[in-house]
C-alpha cells in the first residue's frame, strides 16, 4: 500500500520535473528531447520484461512450474505493451523530430521486429489447445526468440546510419546535463517501479485464474511429484 | 540369447544413422508425392517471373541496383522456403504418421533427419532460384566466390531457422499461416544479414574476413544447437 | 528380465474423468487385457503406457533386471498398434519395415523383413504402395512394423480390426509367441480378443 | 409415403443452398482450427513489413514508384492467396474426408462452396494487406475508385483461377508436378494487368471505360464458368 | 421400387485382376453379403457400386420405378460406410451431422439428427469435437451419417469395425430396419456380419 503511494508520487514528481525542471537539450528541434523521459525508459522496461521471460521459461522447462510459466507470460504481455508505448511515443516525436512517422531507423526496424516476436509468441499461446503443450511451446519460443536479439543488436545498426541521437544523449557517456541526467534516472527508477507493480498484478490475477480450474490444480501436484523424483 | 539383443543391438546405431534414415525417407515420399518441391517452386517461379518481368522492364538507377537486387532475392528465397519447409512435419501429423515415429525414432534423429531434408530442398531451391534470377534480372557480382558463400550460408540458417518452428506448428492449430509468423522474425536478422552481404558482393566492396556470411554461420551454429537441445521437450510433449 | 508397473494412474479431460487408480504389474510371459465400452478410454490408456500421451496422475515405469530404464530409450522396449496409426502411404510396404528398421536402429535386413511381412500373410504385396493396400492389409503391416524389434511390450489396440479370419489366426500367433518373450497389453471390444487375457481390466466398470 | 419422399424432397434445395453449407462449413473449420483467423493477421503484417523495410528503407524514384507498389502488391496479394487458397481441397483429401463429400454433395455445389470459401479468404486477405500497404508505404492513389475496382476484380480472378487447380492438385497427388505447370500460366496474365491497373490508378492516366478492370472481370468470369463445366469431370474422376 | 442392377463388374489394377462378371440385382428388402480374405476387392467392389471408383468393364444401374437414376443423381439414393472415410474432425459431431443434412438437401432438422445420435449411442457425446472421439464413436457416427437421408441403398464396409457389444447390436438394427425399407450390401470379414446376407458374393472363390 505504502509503496503504491510512494510510486505514484514519485512517478507525478519525475512528470513535473520532465518538463519544468530539466532543460531542453540543444540539437533537438524544439522541445522534442524531453521524450528522453518517458520514450527511454519504456524501450528499457521493455527489454527488461523480455529478458524476464526468457529466463522464467528456461526455468520452466527445467522445473515445469507453473508459477514459471505465468511469470513468462505475464512478462512477456507486458513487454509487448511497453513496447508499443516506446514505439507509439518514438513515432510520435519522430514525427516532429525527423518528419515522418517511420523512417526504418534501425532502432526502429529492431523494435518491429521484437514486436512481431512476442505477437507471434502469443499466436502460438493461442494455437495450441493442450495446456501442457502450449506452455513447453511458448517456452521453447520464447528461448529461440531471445537468440536472435544479439544478432539484432549488433547487425541491425551495419545496415542504415541511425538518425537516433545514439552518443548526444548516452547517459552513461558523460556530457549529459546533470539536471537531465537526474530526471531521466529518475524516470528508469519509476517506470522500473511501475512495471513490477502491474506485472505482480497480472501474476496474482493468473494465479486466481487458474485456481478456478481443476485441471491445473491437479497438475501442480505432477509438477511437485515429477521435482521429488 | 534373444533377450540379450534387445538391450545390446541399438548400440551400433548412431543418431547420425537413424537422421539419415528419416531423411532418405522423406526425399524418397517427396520424390513420389513432390508436394514441397511443387508449393516452393510455384511460388518461386510465380514471384520470380512476375519480378523481372515488372523490374527487369523499367530502369532502375545503377547505384540502386545492387540493394534493391539483393532484398528481391532474398525475399524470394525467404518466402518460397517458408511455404514449403513446415510440410515434412505437419505431413506427419496430418497423415497420422507422427505417432509411430515418435514411438520408433529419437528425437535429435528426428530433428537432424528432417533438418537435412530441409536443407536439401533450400539447395535445391536456390540451385534453381539464383541462378535464374541473375540471368533474368542482369544482376551483375564482382565477387561471385563470396556471393556464392553467402547464399550457401544463407541457406544453412534459413533450414536451422525454421525445422524447429515447422515441429511446433505441426503440433498446433493455426498451421499454414503461423509457420510463417513465428518463423519469418527469428528469420529476419539472418535476411538483413544477407541482404548486405550480397549487396556487397554485387558492388564488389572491400570486405576482409566475409564478416556477413560469418554472421550467418554463427547464426546457423547457434540456432541448430538450441534446436537440438529444445527439440525433445517438443517432440515428446 | 523385464517387468512393467503402472501405478495409480488417472487421466482426465478437462471436466471428465476417464479412469483413475489404474495400477498393475506386468511380467514376461504374461497377457492383460483392457476391456470397456466404446470410448472408456482403452485406446488411452495404452498410449499411457507407450508414453504418447501423459497421465493426469500416476506413473508408468518399465524395468530391466531391477533397473529402470530411463524414458528416452523405452522406445526400443515397446511396439505397438492402434486404429489410429498409420504407415507412410507413399512408401512400399517393404520400404516401411526397412524405414522402421533403420530408425530404431536394427540392421536393416531385408530376408528378415520378408520373412515378417511372410508371417502377417503379406508376401505377395510387399512391393505395393501402402496408399493402395486394402484395411486388412494395413491392418498386417502395422503388425509386423510393431514385431520388428521384438519388443519386449507389445501394446495391441483392437490388433483384429480389419482383419480376416486368417488374419485373426496371425494374431492369436502372434500374442503366443509374444507370451513365450515378453509381456502384452491388449485393448479391445472383442470378446475372442479380450479372452487372451490372463488377467482382464474392464474400465467400464 | 417413405419412398416418395427420397426422390421429392432433394427437389426444394438448390445448388446455392448446398454451397452455402459447404461455404459455412469450410469457414467453421477455419475458425475453429484457426488455420487463418488467429494469424491471417500477423501473416500479413510480416510480409508486408518484409517488403515496406526493404523497399522503404531506401528511395525510389518519383516515377518508378507507381510501377513498383503495384508489383510488390500483387506479389503479396498473389503469394499469400497461392499460400493458403488450395488448401481448401487439399485439407479434404488428406483428411479422408473427399469420399464422403464425393457422395454427399453436387460437384457443382462443392465447386461453388469452395469459390466462396477461397473469395471470402481473399476478401479477408485484401481488406487487411491493400490499407496497411497504402499506409506503410505511403502509396499515392490518384483514383481511388479505380484501384479499388481493380482490386476487387483481381481478387476474384484469383480465386476464380486457382479453385479448379487447387481441386486438381488434391486429387493427382503423384501428377502434383501439374499444379506449379497449370497454375503459374494461368495466374499470369491476370496478374500482369492488375498491376497495370493498380500503377494507372496510382499516376491516374486517362484510363476511360477501366479497361483493366473490365479484363480482370471477363477473365474471372470465364475462368469460373469454365470451371463449373470442368469441375464435374475432375471431382468425379 | 427400387433395385440395383450390376452386370459383368470386372476391375483391373494395372497387371493384377481384382475380380471379373460380378453380376447381381438387388430390390428392397434384401441384404447382399460381400466376403473374401483381405485384399480380395470387397471394399473396392462397395466403391464401384457407390460411383466413386469406375469399374474396368460392366455398368452399374439404379432404377426407380423401372427408371434409370442418371448417375449425378445417384447421390441421394446410397448411403454408405467404410473404414477409409473420416468426418470433419474439427467439427463436432452435431455439426457434422448437420452439415451433411444441408449438404444432401435435407432441411436441417436437430430434433432428428439428435434421434439418429440417440440410435447410434452418441447422445452423450453430441457437442464433442469428433477430432476427440474415440474409434468405435467416430464409426458410430459414420453410421449416423450414412442414414441421414434414408438412402434407398446402404452399403455397409466393415460396419461392426471398432465396435463394442453395445455397437454390434446398433448395427444389427440398422440391417433389420434398412431390410424393411430399402437394400443393404454388406462387406465384412467377421462371419457374423456376413451372415446378415440373405445371399453371400465370396470374392475368393
Ligand atoms: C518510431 C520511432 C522510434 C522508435 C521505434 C524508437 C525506439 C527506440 C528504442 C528501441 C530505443 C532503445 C532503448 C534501449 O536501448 O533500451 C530507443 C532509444 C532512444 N530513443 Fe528512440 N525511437 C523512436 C524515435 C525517437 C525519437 C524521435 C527520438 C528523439 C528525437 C528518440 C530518442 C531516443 C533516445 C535519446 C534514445 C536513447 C539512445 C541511447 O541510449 O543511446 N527516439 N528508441
Ligand atoms: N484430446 C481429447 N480431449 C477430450 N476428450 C478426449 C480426448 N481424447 C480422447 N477423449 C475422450 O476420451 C474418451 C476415451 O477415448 P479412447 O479412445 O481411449 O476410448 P476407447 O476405450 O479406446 O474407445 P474405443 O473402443 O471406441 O476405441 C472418449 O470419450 C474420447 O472422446
Ligand atoms: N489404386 C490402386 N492401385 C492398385 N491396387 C489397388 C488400388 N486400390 C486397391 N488396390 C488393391 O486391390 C485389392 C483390393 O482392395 P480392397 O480394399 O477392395 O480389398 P478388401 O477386400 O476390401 O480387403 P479388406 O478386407 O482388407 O478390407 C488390394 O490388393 C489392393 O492392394
Ligand atoms: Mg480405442
Ligand atoms: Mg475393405
Amino acid at each position: 500500500m505504502i509503496a503504491k503511494v510512494l510510486l505514484s508520487i514519485w512517478m507525478t514528481l519525475i512528470i513535473v520535473a520532465a518538463f519544468l525542471y530539466a532543460d531542453a537539450a540543444a540539437g533537438f528541434p524544439g522541445e522534442t528531447s524531453r521524450i528522453l523521459f518517458f520514450h527511454v525508459p519504456q524501450a528499457w522496461v521493455a527489454t527488461l520484461s523480455f529478458l524476464l521471460s526468457m529466463i522464467a521459461s528456461c526455468i520452466y522447462l527445467a522445473r515445469r512450474s507453473l508459477k514459471a510459466d505465468n511469470l513468462a507470460l505475464s512478462a512477456a504481455e507486458l513487454g509487448l505493451l511497453f513496447c508499443l508505448l516506446a514505439t507509439v511515443s518514438g513515432s510520435i516525436f519522430a514525427k516532429a523530430a525527423w518528419g515522418s512517422f517511420w523512417n526504418w531507423d534501425p532502432r526502429e526496424t529492431s523494435i518491429v521486429i521484437l514486436l512481431m516476436i512476442y505477437g507471434a509468441y502469443f499466436a502460438l499461446r493461442s494455437a495450441v489447445g493442450d495446456a501442457d503443450k502450449r506452455r513447453v511451446f511458448a517456452a521453447v519460443y520464447a528461448i529461440l526468440a531471445f537468440v536472435t536479439v544479439p544478432f539484432l543488436v549488433f547487425v541491425v545498426p551495419r545496415i542504415t546510419a541511425s538518425l537516433h541521437p545514439e552518443n548526444t544523449m548516452n547517459p552513461a557517456k558523460p556530457g549529459m546535463d546533470p539536471k537531465t541526467l537526474k530526471v531521466f534516472l529518475g524516470s528508469l527508477l519509476a517506470y522500473t517501479g511501475l512495471f513490477i507493480w502491474i506485472l505482480r498484478l497480472r501474476l496474482r490475477l493468473l494465479k486466481l485464474e487458474s485456481m478456478q480450474e481443476p485441471e491445473f490444480v491437479v497438475r501442480e501436484k505432477i509438477d511437485q511429484e515429477g521435482e521429488r523424483q | 540369447m534373444k533377450n540379450g539383443r534387445w538391450i545390446t543391438e541399438t548400440g551400433s546405431s548412431t543418431y547420425l544413422s537413424e537422421a539419415v534414415a528419416i531423411w532418405l525417407r522423406d526425399l524418397r515420399g517427396e520424390f513420389r508425392t513432390r508436394y514441397a518441391v511443387n508449393a516452393i517452386l510455384m511460388f518461386a517461379v510465380t514471384t520470380l517471373i512476375a519480378v523481372s518481368f515488372s523490374i527487369g522492364s523499367f530502369r532502375i538507377g545503377e547505384a540502386e541496383q545492387p540493394f534493391l537486387y539483393a532484398v528481391l532475392l532474398w525475399i524470394i528465397l525467404v518466402f518460397s522456403a517458408l511455404s514449403g519447409l513446415s510440410r515434412s512435419f505437419v505431413k506427419e501429423e496430418e497423415a497420422g504418421t507422427m505417432d509411430v515415429l515418435k514411438l520408433s525414432a529419437r528425437p535429435q534423429a528426428v530433428f537432424l533427419g528432417k533438418l537435412f531434408f530441409n536443407l536439401t530442398l533450400l539447395g535445391a531451391l536456390e540451385l534453381i532460384i539464383v541462378p535464374s534470377f541473375i540471368l533474368l534480372m542482369n544482376y551483375e557480382i564482382e565477387l561471385p566466390g563470396f556471393f556464392a558463400a553467402m547464399v550457401i550460408a544463407g541457406g544453412i540458417g534459413l533450414g536451422g531457422g525454421t525445422t524447429i518452428v515447422a515441429a511446433m506448428i505441426a503440433q498446433a492449430s493455426a498451421r499454414g499461416a503461423l509457420f510463417s509468423v513465428l518463423s519469418f522474425p527469428l528469420l529476419l536478422p539472418l535476411m538483413i544479414t544477407a541482404i548486405k552481404g550480397c549487396e556487397k558482393a554485387a558492388v564488389g566492396a572491400n570486405n576482409p574476413g566475409w564478416p556477413e556470411v560469418r554472421i550467418a554461420v554463427a547464426y546457423s551454429i547457434v540456432m541448430i544447437v538450441m534446436s537440438l537441445f529444445l527439440f525433445p521437450l517438443i517432440w515428446e510433449e | 528380465m523385464y517387468s512393467l508397473e503402472v501405478a495409480d494412474l488417472c487421466k482426465h479431460y478437462t471436466e471428465t474423468l476417464l479412469f483413475k487408480d489404474i495400477s498393475f504389474k506386468l511380467h514376461p510371459g504374461e497377457v492383460l487385457s483392457i476391456s470397456g465400452w466404446n470410448g472408456s478410454g482403452k485406446s488411452t490408456l495404452l498410449r499411457i503406457v507407450a508414453g504418447l500421451v501423459r497421465p493426469t496422475t500416476g506413473t508408468v515405469a518399465m524395468f530391466f533386471k531391477g533397473e529402470a530404464i530411463p524414458k528416452e530409450s523405452r522406445r526400443r522396449f515397446v511396439g505397438m498398434v492402434a486404429p489410429a496409426f498409420s504407415l507412410y502411404e507413399e512408401l512400399t510396404a517393404l520400404e516401411n519395415l526397412e524405414f522402421f528398421c533403420k530408425v530404431r536402429g536394427i540392421a536393416y535386413d531385408r530376408k528378415s523383413c520378408l520373412a515378417m511381412m511372410e508371417r502377417t500373410g503379406l508376401s505377395e504385396n510387399t512391393h505395393k504402395l501402402c496408399r493402395n493396400y486394402s484395411s486388412g492389409m494395413k491392418q498386417r503391416l502395422k503388425l509386423a512394423q510393431a514385431l520388428l524389434h521384438n519388443p519386449p511390450l507389445l501394446l495391441l489396440d483392437e490388433p483384429g480390426c480389419n482383419l480376416d479370419s486368417k488374419g485373426m489366426k496371425i494374431v492369436e500367433n502372434i500374442i503366443a509367441a509374444q507370451r513365450q518373450r515378453g509381456m502384452t497389453v491388449i485393448a479391445s471390444n472383442e470378446k475372442r480378443e479380450v479372452d487372451y487375457g490372463d488377467r482382464v481390466i474392464n474400465l467400464s466398470e
